[in-house]
């Protein structure tokens, strides 16, 4: 064993930070220091830059534009990322639609939006989730019902994450009622501009409008905008679900949660000495520091498995559940080490504007991250549902 | 030993639940949230109108209740409601001192409905400590001069009069040289903002203010201040209290109904326990209301305002959490009336000490 | 509301703490505050001294030669019991076959067997628990066969608490295959003496040995110790299940416990201060004691509200789970208090020798009290089935 | 980067996981539980001569190992059968210290399996702390006067030798002035017992004891002792990763093949769930242990050990209740090998550190 980097990876590690250090925007983690939300542009000044560095799709193989690192080139990458403050790459296009067409797509989509992708080209959003379906994705109701050389889709998506930026949607919608629920579900292209989409904000607890309603009435979609064969659609999204995600249990986040949380700590006074003195207080940041250690040890575990080629197992779920149940402890205790500060309602911190912060300038975003967080447990498949794969293959019952 | 409410008690309670329930929806609470003041005054008139606001206060100071009980029952109540008006900071906190310190006149007017008060006591860096105030008043001819910075000063947008502390003698954190000030509103210079689950607030930046007549004996406040805020802990306790109880039924309500892979998902074994688990802490936490409303006036009282807020901190955490993840997205949606329930119970660990603060004082108090 | 006791209440609770301070024997004091298990011999003596004095029987009617107490009294009568550190009382007859003999046994039953319980002339155990049923107590198979004026029971019971000392038990026996599980039971009172009964003592992991197998093999049991009806016994043991049970928070042993806890948290010493002037050591201890306060109160809510005639629904089931849980927590931290001295395997403390305590006195009993008690959450119905109990009454679903 | 084991490492786990299997049973395991000694010495012998003893110390102590993943194999192994061989006393503290010192000769015997070893340093008051040594050493002439009391001294029933720490210089509770002495144990006052979990123990009574010689330099011990026990803390961190992994797979079976209401109560949601929980922090555990094993030679080696220390005492005790509370009645039963494993992983928290002292050792190297 060797918890150690090779001296290859380290000589990347060094590369990209070296990378960081001179190409990413000083603005860009300046806003996102602050808790504020990067609006359309920053997003795509940042995916220009790492375009530009061949550097975007880290998960893609070299033959479509991809950088082709193995998992650990992965993780030293959206380590350092996280590290540096850098605006997330925005998974929908890269990290979710692109595989699921170089595994499943034809030859002519891979060739037209690949590229598409990678140039920036298009904002691809995700339209999976309805009104009434949550976990129970199975039971979509969206139709898609083809009429010659077009599907006609009727229906509704939700929590549809950025939609209001995107001009594409890769959806699953019904093409069949025959069979179990995730039989007759199909993997379909829609272009945002046809007519009969409609986009509506869904406002959450903490005021954010990042989360949208998808609406669609007699939209005509091609049938080349078909992926795959129709009626497979679930074998694609559970690919996509399933697909080696090496960032699951967001260290870097949690990492850098942490970091923030105690350089807070330090400034905030509680009865004449710094809070993080407060013996109870740092109880809970050490359980939580502690935990966090172990945690990107069983993540490296994890990574290296996959390096190796291992396909990831339960330990996936794990992670998503051990890593957000920390990030969400960490929002928590953020809130509580700004005190009563936590109560202003900081538009700001939400809405990108520009007022001075009300008390010190760290507690803007905290009590609004704290809210919107409690989204972590429920998205990217809830920690029920992950722990129900935990007990299906430890149990085998 | 009894653990029913009195007849008047019950009488208000009653009273209290069918004004809040015929007037107090969801446009209401909107439009409350909207207003600079972070309440609608027909409401609060109505409130006032009722007797509300007396039952907070005993006959002596012209009300007709004042007991723990009876600020149990009205704050529930308000919990229950999800409402955001200013009781604590006008009835409990506000009239309190102005009781204290024998203001009939205007303590009517609070009881009548026509004044709003706010108390400017927390600092910047005096975090849940009461005895920390580095504010300073010294005398100047006939009148006094205020220097400082006060911080979330909850109601201070709509108030009349603010009661501002300021320290006349001692060092930053003693209890002695603690003196109040009645200061007209008009007179401060506040920032307003609105508040995380309803109301609005305001920072007040005192610089060398020649404004206030002295409220009370000079550097003798404290006592009135930890009493005032013992009720108001009380108060909010209570107001905790009934917002659990209205998440519980949303949830419940949710689980029955809401099906998944072709079930309620209350039929969910996990989900079923958790919620049990939910109910327990919900129980404990109106036991917690039940013993610092019986202890408000006697000798343990401290140590009961700290056993109850820790309590309610931790059971609140728990009830917000798991409503929101047993909800599921929808939980997390401003549109659904869970989001300003769990805002404003979020918030309840945010005032008048969290769970660490009272943990620490608890201990504190117990080793003594 | 008041939370004070009535004046007659107060009465009555100094009456009480006047009988246990003058009757109540050191010895038997001595012995539970070290631990010790009590012998029959000592139950037997507070057996008799309680009966002279007429407070046998709390729960019974003043017609059966019971105290006819309210609710409140009776927990009164609890309360000071454990506060004085009594033996507590021997539960089979007195709480169990008692109320059930009152309500559902005959005239000639209730002639018989009632006042025996009360003079002591039967130490009855109860024989509901089979191996591999557990919480599913309806699967039972142990088998009763009429055979003319005889019952001939074929079958095993176990965890039957205190078996070794007991002549009689009451047993709930398959009579019956057809229709549901809970159908076909009966409920019948055996006499250990019966040639076919067998006693094997079950040690547990804390080395006691205070439960047992009771094993039947062609055990003749007269027809006229059925009580009620054949088939009719599900009905009976249910009626005793969710008969009320004021004591089933265990407030008071939960107070001893903290008491207790305290005493050895200000005696020992961790890095020169006391114990319990380790911050986080304080916050374990200060977090059993406000909820232990808080479960105090929903306590005699339930017991108020008993007392005014309504029946206790879900709340003995949080109860029961509070209770538990704060106890076994109390354990946990008694054994973290005593800390390498937690390691002995302290005999006497489980076997009743008298060799001098390795280590500090009160820490003989620690480690195996805390084992001992992982029972709390696991009898007397687990929590799990609690758990349901309150889910069924909140969702009626 | 890499998480594989070394070939070496690999087939030493695969030999000892082969030697327990075939060797250590129930009923070997209950022999070792009723002699005096609290072990077998066959087993012994076999461990000996399989190499394992040595493995813990590196070529130049006369070993084959002695890194921190040498150490975590050998004892997630021990774990995993649930033995309770006095391998951390003989082995890693009573042998590092004698490794640490260069007494070859003896450590030769140890690693032969010839020769017993316990490290007598913890005292009635010390509780957990490294540095508080109440018992004194002076010198007599050419020897050493011991006096002071020794508590819960591991293996001292079956030891040789007993290494004796005793204040030569300095308060009670500093790090300079300690100093450890050889002590044949036929000269020592014990009083010996049995422990909860398996193995044996004594305490000692050092009454002006002439007797033992100085091991290492007088007064500076201080820093061999941190290591070993450092070493000895990853050693009881693997064995508890191992008796978890036993214990899991004990739950597992009986989740899988015990039927309540018809089906396996392993269908049960709410056990489902719990269960995937305690995997979780079996995970963590398993990483707690590789991130110390990785360290124990580094810089950061005591908040890593402070770390691991309080996660693993942490877990042990949710998969202990956890454990119990599925099997329900049978799991605490003393027949089923759940209790022996159960409290062998309950004893993890009161050796070398509790969770309390652990997380504010944690905090404190933190802050430095």
């Amino acid at each position: 064993m060797n918890l150690d980097y090779t001296d290859e990876q380290k000589a990347f590690r060094d590369e990209v930070r070296a990378f960081l250090d001179e190409k990413l925007p000083a603005r860009l983690v300046e806003k996102g220091r602050a808790g504020r939300a990067f609006d359309k542009a920053d997003h795509e000044e940042w995916h220009a830059i790492l375009n530009e560095r061949g550097w975007l799709a880290g998960n893609w193989p070299v033959e479509f534009g991809g950088t082709g690192w193995d998992a650990i080139q992965r993780h030293i990458f959206e380590d350092e990322m996280t590290r540096a403050g850098a605006p997330r790459i925005v998974p929908f296009g890269l990290a979710m639609l692109g595989p699921v067409l170089q595994k499943f797509g034809s030859k002519e989509q891979q060739d037209y939006w690949l590229p598409r992708i990678l140039a920036g080209d298009d904002w691809w959003c995700q339209g999976y989730s309805e009104p009434g379906a949550g976990s129970d994705l199975a039971s979509l109701r969206t139709e898609a019902v083809r009429e010659g050389d077009h599907y006609v889709v009727n229906g509704q998506k939700t929590w549809t994450t950025l939609g209001q930026y995107a001009n594409m949607i890769f959806c699953l919608v019904r093409t069949s009622r025959e069979g179990k629920p995730q039989e007759g579900i199909s993997f379909l292209l829609i272009d945002m501009d046809t007519p009969g989409v409609e986009v509506r904000p869904i406002v959450l607890l903490d005021g954010s409008a990042e989360v949208n309603e998808v609406w669609f009435s007699d939209v005509r979609v091609p049938v080349e905008n078909l992926v795959g064969e129709e009626n497979k659609g679930w074998t694609y999204a559970k690919y996509l679900l399933t697909h080696e995600r090496t960032n699951i249990a967001g260290v870097g986040f949690a990492n850098a949660g942490l970091a923030n949380l105690k350089r807070i700590a330090r400034a905030e006074q509680d009865g004449g000495r710094p809070l993080i003195r407060n013996p109870h207080f740092a109880a809970r940041l050490a359980r939580v520091e502690i935990d966090l250690m172990a945690m990107a040890t069983t993540n490296l575990r994890v990574v290296s498995a996959a390096a190796a080629g291992q396909a990831p197992g339960a330990e996936s779920s794990m992670l998503k559940i051990k890593g957000t149940v920390l990030r969400q402890e960490i929002n928590a205790l953020t809130r509580t080490a700004i005190g009563p500060y936590a109560m202003p309602f900081q538009s700001e911190a939400v809405e990108g504007t520009n007022e001075e912060a009300i008390g010190p300038d760290y507690a803007g975003p905290v009590t609004a991250q704290y809210l919107n967080n409690r989204k972590l447990s429920i998205y990217g498949g809830s920690n029920e549902v992950q722990r129900a794969i935990i007990a299906k293959s430890l149990l085998e019952l | 030993m009894n653990f029913d409410l009195s007849d008047e008690s019950r009488m208000l309670q009653d009273g209290l639940r069918r004004l809040l329930s015929d007037r107090y929806d969801r446009a209401t609470r909107d439009a409350a949230r909207d207003a600079p003041t972070g309440f609608v005054p027909e409401v609060w008139a109505a409130l006032a109108e009722m007797g509300v606001i007396g039952a907070l206060f005993p006959e002596d100071a012209g009300g007709f209740g004042g007991t723990g009980f009876d600020i149990a029952v009205v704050f529930e109540e308000l919990g229950r409601a999800g409402a955001v008006d200013p009781l604590i900071d006008t009835g409990v906190l506000g009239g309190g001192l102005l009781a204290a310190f024998g203001q009939g006149d205007m303590l009517e007017g609070v009881i009548e409905g026509s004044v709003q008060l706010a108390f400017a006591h927390g600092e910047p860096g005096s975090r849940y400590d009461l005895s920390r105030v580095e504010t300073t008043a010294r005398r100047d001819g006939d009148g006094w001069v205020l220097s400082g910075r006060k911080a979330v000063v909850v109601n201070a947008p709509a108030a009349d009069h603010v009661i501002v502390s300021a320290r006349t003698s001692g060092e930053v954190a003693d209890r002695d040289g603690i003196s109040l000030f009645l200061v007209p509103a008009g007179a401060l210079d506040i920032r307003a903002y609105p508040l995380v689950g309803g109301g609005a607030a305001a920072e007040i930046a005192l610089d060398d203010l020649r404004a206030g007549e002295l409220l009370g004996p000079e550097g003798g406040a404290f006592d009135a201040i930890a009493t005032a805020s013992a009720r108001a802990t009380l108060a909010i306790c209570a107001e905790a209290l009934g917002l659990m109880e209205t998440i519980r039924g949303l949830t419940t309500d949710y689980l029955r109904t809401r099906k998944q892979f072709g079930q309620p998902i209350g039929k969910f074994q996990v989900l079923q326990h958790r919620m049990a688990d939910v109910l327990i802490e919900i129980e404990q936490a109106r036991s917690a209301v039940i013993n610092l409303a019986g202890n408000i006036d006697g000798d343990d009282r401290d140590r009961h305002v700290s056993a109850a807020k820790n309590l309610i901190g931790n059971a609140a955490r728990l009830v917000v959490e798991e409503s929101i993840q047993m909800h599921g997205g929808i939980g997390m949606t401003e549109e659904y009336d869970l989001a300003h329930l769990a805002k404003r119970l979020t918030m309840v660990d945010h005032r008048f000490g969290d769970t660490l603060h009272h943990l620490d004082r608890f201990i504190a108090l117990s080793a003594a």
